[in-house]
């Protein structure tokens, strides 16, 4: 049994608006829906992945695992220690073992620098290296991503998408890390390079023994990258368990929707299943104030069939995350 | 057999200029394609196959740097029929260096001014179209209700504000958008991008044209968003019959939709022909990069097994330094020797192999 | 407008407003800091060559509040202030308040109308070829708005009033004591040299044309375009009026410096040359006065800015 | 007309070309026009500070008053005294350069600093450093200046001090919108999660790589900036007296004489001030175009 690498517990990160006589002469800030008590965990050398809709908040979790934002409360243990207890010193010293890869193929990269001495500098932050050893850290590290050394005289700009996430993931190793979170990681790439990526990162994922947790709104790539698959919904996850389980056998309504329409985009008939999903009419959303009790009601077609319940709607049942069989949890009071 | 073509479109060469390397982008480089009446086209290719400047070129969107500098459009409904180009070729002066555009030099102004006058009456009414990103597409500062309104009063019969309006609302009834009177005066920002998006295809047709241009209508929606997107979408087509241009990446939305299928690749059109022919799972008869592109897109069986995927090496193409050979060479996994001097050195044309499938690949030519 | 469009108006207002208070607090703890600092007390121009013992220049200090702790003179200037009362000019003994009130009508006058010839000059430059691209007039245009943005003032001043009063004939030298419709007319040529010659043409040029552009470039303008609609409807709200309403804001404080000196140059009776004459004569009263007053204009600017952005502006009414 | 033309028709890389090639031709000649003036902006203080003229600039010379330009000896004329214009405007440019450096000096400074803290530390900070910019901006520029004459009777260097603060909040509100642009694209959150010291992101990456170009640009408008404000204060009699030459008062002796027709006293510096203001305006904006790509498009 492999070891625990990180646990989230009870994590929530709520945003509040900017009020007072001073808004005037601020930007506003956006209200993003909060990360709203989640917990779960990852073990060395697996893939958690993370989906759901756009601002459902999963990017919000990666940004917080990795204290690049102060959650509200919660804990997140990092190896054995809650870094939200750390001081910006003591995170720099484990900013060496675990990293991001940014949805944003530029966010990387400084656009005024040549790839190698982003590379050059992304070594030297957490290792003391000579220069005869920084150059050959950089040819493994271009070995290991697959990229052309030549690509190391140019800038940013001047390189392909795939060429960039490369790069990308070059400096999230060259420190060393061992656990990545990787944000939508081929979102801004075409087919044929989101291919590429995605074997890449598998790749590396059994060569180098890398934790990844892996956070995509494309259902494929994360069912086929993971082995657990955590599903949200409006800063809640509402499922969770094995990847092949929560796509061929899902018990909650919404994870349910999330993987027919994927097939339903793509076959003209649509598929006969337990639950038909109506043909849309849905409402508008507030997504800073969701719905009390169960956040999924308004869209549930469950919910719609057995006679809008008010147990789906009542604050004080707001439905927990229940463990069915073998691991697999669900939040939700009819699951399928 | 192919029915009367309603959009005709004959060698279109729209380039772009980067400065930076003073060298054209070659954005769509002699593309020919055909949407016939009352059939769906799905055009498909991955970023920078030039897809969407195809779809812009029609509707005399490109105005940067050199635009358009040749080719035929033709459109021809039974209300008009026009040369969406016509005269556009004597603003621009090329000149031609072995086979190769080496200089442009354009007429602004008076380019302008024909581009207008080739779409009036075009635009909006005959050839409507709707974007990606449906919430920047539509304009913030107005409601979603007067921008419809104002499409229907300017391309139909309705002239009267009031008219017009309960039109608006019927048609953003028709396109399912919960209580349309109260989203009337909604503006974009309070709407979702999937209601947006809907409200953009309600002012697409609201004015009753005969042809659609849907450039990547789903890219950027949420996955459950974008099958609603996608249903609506099918259920109109068949309500309405309506001609239908449809680009996207996304190869099961295209699938979905089309009739036929045009794969494009660095510029130019690779393959085309009936959907199923060109979108089946079998390699045989098809393009390379069209076999490969499928390939890559991780099946149910690959998920499940979680086994390699098949991904296309190298990059996608630049479209500045297109070579002179195929331009899916250097990328082609099926080069045989013998054909392999023609792939580098000679582009080949696009030809019919077969009833309705044309293919651009020496491996069918004898 | 509808009645919904009111409300976030006058929220804006209401924020603008206590802004406002906030920034002239801030403004008025400035200008006193400026003057306590001062060598001497800030009255002691006032005493100066006079001959008077001891005991009377305290009393007379005593009266007009000076011997107080500094926070002492700072409230009971302020609350003077509140109450209408920005104290005496040292030079003329009439009120302040009055006398920069009537020299600020001519100044304001002076002002918007050179904003205005500004702004008529700049934006069929810029819009044209934000719209249109460069074409050979508007780059003439342009360079030309280079060059006359470099103009010193005074200088151009100096050949207007050379060429219409000795050449032409047709302006007097003393513009400040015409009366009545002469008045208004003679006023036309100041607007127009500091309407070209503040140095902000060129700048306003460039800022209209970037802003046209970016808007140019918007999505929404290429639906606009694609639906047959006109594009500058579209993008007037968003590419003109908002950037003109926010140039507006940001020219009045370069305008009013710009005024001091056409003021001087053309004799008229405005609050810059007031002001110029103020600081030969160290007279602290009036240009505390005046720095207070073209602050309140400045902040009016932008307010009249925070309101057409609002009320233009849906989303920012949202808030 | 335009034209686009490809460099060369051999099928290869395109690389990059270095940024001058890429640059507008007009931008180019903005520029280059700038750098002239600025050339001989140094090269005259440098001539003035050794007083190495022609002539001195006191020397009265009754015979040869208001001298046309290009009389033997005096290539510029003389001005109503018979004084040396070409000398006088050679000194007078002592009267805003070291000032007016001082002025530039300030506003970047203090405006980097300020600009960091507010985009990069953002909330509390920004709100403060938000009203203090609101704050400067409330003042005309000219009346803050005129208010601390009447309150200091200070020399050119303190109202340069004032100049140089009341452009503090253009060169950190411009600091501030960099740093944001760079936060939105994830650049800065990218540095933090790899673990690099505070100090090399702001220094580095932000203040070197990313603000350098615009420092710049601003230091140019600053300077044409100072100009103006020292002409104009010498023009309002409070800044350098006679007899010791500065445009702005070379400009008011000689306008006495403008309305008598004689136009050149007053002309030559006039010139003088508009042809050296320009360049550094077009030398700040060809280089917001070159370096900045401002006209890529």
């Amino acid at each position: 049994m492999s070891k625990t690498i990180l646990e989230v517990v009870d994590l929530k990160k709520h945003f509040t608006h900017q009020r007072g006589i001073f808004s005037a002469l601020q930007e506003k800030m956006r209200s993003i829906p909060a990360v709203d008590g989640v917990s779960f965990y990852l073990k060395e050398n697996e893939t958690v992945g993370l989906v759901g809709e756009s601002g459902c908040g999963k990017t919000t979790i990666g940004r917080t695992i990795l204290r690049l934002e102060r959650p509200t409360s919660g804990k997140v243990i990092f190896d054995g220690r809650d870094i939200t207890l750390l001081s910006t010193d003591e995170l720099r010293g484990l900013r060496g073992r675990m990293q991001m890869i940014f949805q944003d193929l530029d966010a990387a990269l400084n656009p005024k620098m040549r790839i190698r001495d982003i590379l050059t500098e992304a070594i030297g932050v957490h290792h003391r290296l000579t220069d005869a050893e920084t150059e050959k850290r950089i040819a493994e590290l271009l070995d290991q991503v697959n990229l052309k050394k030549s690509k190391l005289t140019n800038f940013p700009h001047e390189l392909s998408g795939g060429e960039k996430r490369r790069v990308g993931v070059a400096r999230v190793l060259s420190v060393g890390a061992q656990f990545i979170v990787a944000d939508e990681p081929t979102s801004a790439l075409d087919v044929s390079i989101q291919a590429q990526v995605v074997n890449l990162l598998r790749d590396l994922q059994k060569r180098l023994g890398l934790t990844f947790l892996f956070i995509s709104h494309d259902l494929r790539v994360v069912e086929l990258m993971s082995h657990k698959v955590a599903v949200m919904y409006l800063g809640k996850i509402v499922e969770m368990g094995m990847s092949d389980k929560i796509a061929r056998a899902p018990h909650h309504p919404y994870t349910h929707i999330l993987w027919s329409s994927l097939t339903e985009k793509q076959s003209r008939e649509v598929a006969k299943r337990a639950v038909s999903v109506q043909a849309g009419r849905w409402g508008v959303f507030d997504f800073e104030r969701p719905a009390a009790g169960c956040r999924f009601a308004p869209r549930c077609p469950v919910y719609e069939s057995k006679g809008r319940p008010a147990v789906c709607t009542e604050p004080a049942t707001e439905p927990q995350l229940v463990e069915l069989d073998g691991g697999h949890r669900v939040a939700c009071h009819f699951p399928l | 057999m192919m029915a009367e073509p309603l959009l005709a479109i004959e060698d279109l060469r729209t380039y772009f200029y980067s400065r930076s390397k003073r060298a054209f982008i070659r954005s769509v480089d002699g593309v020919s394609l055909a949407v016939a009446k009352g059939e769906t086209l799905g055009i498909v290719g991955e970023s920078g196959s030039g897809k969407s400047i195809t779809a812009m070129s029609v509707m005399g969107l490109v105005s940067a740097g050199p635009g358009v500098i040749s080719g035929r459009i033709g459109f021809r409904s039974d209300r008009v029929e026009r040369q969406l180009l016509e005269g556009l070729d004597t603003c621009v002066a090329l000149r031609r260096e072995g086979g190769r555009v080496m200089a442009v030099e354009k007429d602004d102004d008076r380019w302008a001014g024909q581009v207008e006058k080739n779409m009036t009456g075009i635009r909006g009414r005959e050839i409507s179209m709707i974007f990606q990103n449906p919430k920047q597409s539509l304009n913030p500062f107005e409601t979603v209700g007067r921008q419809i309104t104002e499409a229907i009063m300017l391309h139909t019969s309705h002239k009267i504000e009031q008219e017009a309006k309960e039109k608006a609302i019927e048609w953003l009834d028709r396109v399912k958008i919960d209580s349309p009177r109260l989203r009337f005066d909604n503006h974009p920002f309070g709407l979702s991008g999937g209601m947006c998006q809907r409200a953009m295809i309600a002012m697409a047709l609201s004015c009753e044209p005969h042809l659609l241009i849907a450039d990547e209508p789903t890219t950027g929606l949420d996955a459950t968003i974008q099958s609603k997107i996608v249903d609506l979408l099918a259920e109109l087509k068949s309500e309405l019959g309506i001609t239908t241009m449809l680009i996207s990446h996304d190869i099961g939305i295209i699938g979905r939709l089309s009739d036929t299928v045009a794969v494009m690749y660095g510029g130019t059109v690779v393959e085309s022909g009936p959907a199923k022919d060109v979108l089946s799972c079998s390699p045989e008869g098809k393009h390379p990069y069209t076999a490969a592109l499928l390939a890559s897109i991780p099946s149910s069986d690959a998920v499940r097994e979680k086994g390699h995927l098949q991904a296309i090496e190298g990059d996608v193409l630049d479209t500045i330094n297109i070579p002179a050979g195929c331009r899916f060479y250097g990328r082609c996994s099926r080069v045989t020797d013998k054909i392999r001097e023609k792939c580098d050195k000679q582009e080949p044309d696009l030809r019919e192999i077969a009833s309705g499938r044309r293919v651009r690949c020496w491996l069918y030519f004898e | 407008m509808k009645l919904t469009a009111i409300r976030p108006v006058g929220i804006v207002l209401v924020r603008e407003l206590s802004l406002t208070m906030l920034l002239l607090l801030g403004v008025s703890a400035l200008v006193f800091l400026i003057l306590y600092l001062s060598p001497g007390d800030p009255f002691s121009v006032l005493l100066e060559g006079q001959s008077l013992s001891e005991e009377a220049r305290s009393g007379i200090r005593q009266a007009m509040g000076i011997e107080r702790s500094w926070y002492g003179q700072y409230f009971h200037w302020v609350s003077g202030m509140v109450r209408g009362d920005f104290g005496a000019s040292v030079r003329t003994g009439l009120p302040v308040l009055s006398e920069v009130l009537r020299t600020g009508i001519n100044t304001l006058i002076l002002t918007l109308g050179s904003l205005l010839v500004t702004l008529l000059i700049a934006a069929p430059i810029a819009i044209r070829s934000a719209m249109r691209g460069m074409s050979k007039a508007t780059w003439s245009f342009t360079i030309l708005s280079y060059v006359i943005s470099a103009l010193p003032v005074f200088w151009l001043g100096y050949i207007v009033i050379y060429f219409f009063t000795h050449k032409l004939g047709l302006f007097p030298l003393a513009f400040g004591f015409a009366t009545g419709a002469k008045k208004w007319l003679y006023l036309l040529l100041p607007i127009f040299v500091l309407g070209i010659g503040n140095g902000t043409i060129s700048e306003v040029i460039r800022t209209l044309r970037e802003e046209m552009g970016r808007v140019m470039e918007e999505d929404y303008i290429r639906t606009a375009r694609a639906k047959g609609a006109s594009v500058w409807k579209h993008a007037f709200k968003e590419g003109f009026l908002i950037p003109v309403t926010e140039i507006i804001a940001a020219k009045i404080p370069f305008i009013l410096g710009g005024a001091v000196i056409v003021e001087q140059v053309f004799n008229w009776p405005g609050m810059g040359r007031m002001a110029w004459q103020a600081a030969q004569d160290r007279d602290y009263p009036v240009i505390m006065g005046i720095a207070i007053v073209a602050a309140v204009l400045v902040r009016l600017g932008s307010l009249f800015q925070s309101v057409v952005y609002v009320m233009v502006n849906p989303r920012a009414s949202k808030e | 007309m335009k034209s686009y033309s490809q460099q060369s028709g051999e099928i290869g890389e395109f690389s990059d070309l270095p940024f001058w090639k890429k640059a507008n031709s007009v931008d180019l000649a903005y520029v280059t026009y700038g750098l002239l003036v600025v050339t001989l902006v140094i090269a005259s203080y440098l001539l003035g500070a050794f007083k190495l003229l022609p002539h001195d600039p006191q020397d009265i010379d009754l015979e040869l008053m208001m001298a046309p330009p290009l009389t033997p000896k005096h290539v510029l004329g003389t001005d109503f005294m018979g004084r040396d214009m070409l000398s006088r405007l050679v000194v007078g440019i002592q009267a805003y350069f070291l000032p007016g450096l001082l002025a530039i000096f300030i506003a970047l400074f203090l405006g980097t600093i300020l600009g960091v803290l507010a985009g990069y530390r953002g909330g509390k900070f920004d709100t403060v450093i938000t009203y203090l910019t609101n704050l400067i901006d409330s003042f005309p520029r000219l009346v803050l200046i005129l208010l601390v004459i009447a309150a200091f009777k200070p020399d050119i260097y303190v109202i340069m001090l004032v100049v140089g603060i009341t452009n503090v909040p253009a060169v950190a509100s411009l600091v501030k919108g960099k740093i944001l642009f760079l936060k939105q694209k994830n650049f800065i959150e990218a540095d933090i999660a790899l673990g690099l010291p505070t100090g090399t992101i702001i220094l580095k990456h932000i203040l070197w790589h990313n603000c350098r170009s615009i420092l710049i640009i601003q230091a140019t408008l600053g300077m044409a900036e100072a100009i103006l404000m020292e002409t104009s204060l010498s023009y309002l009699g409070f800044g350098v007296q006679e007899p010791t030459p500065s445009w702005g008062n070379m400009v008011l002796a000689g306008s006495n004489y403008f309305m008598k027709g004689q136009f050149w006293p007053s002309t030559a510096p006039a010139l003088a001030i508009l042809f050296t203001i320009l360049g550094f305006h077009l030398l700040g904006d060809g280089l917001n175009n070159i370096l900045e790509g401002k006209r890529d498009k």
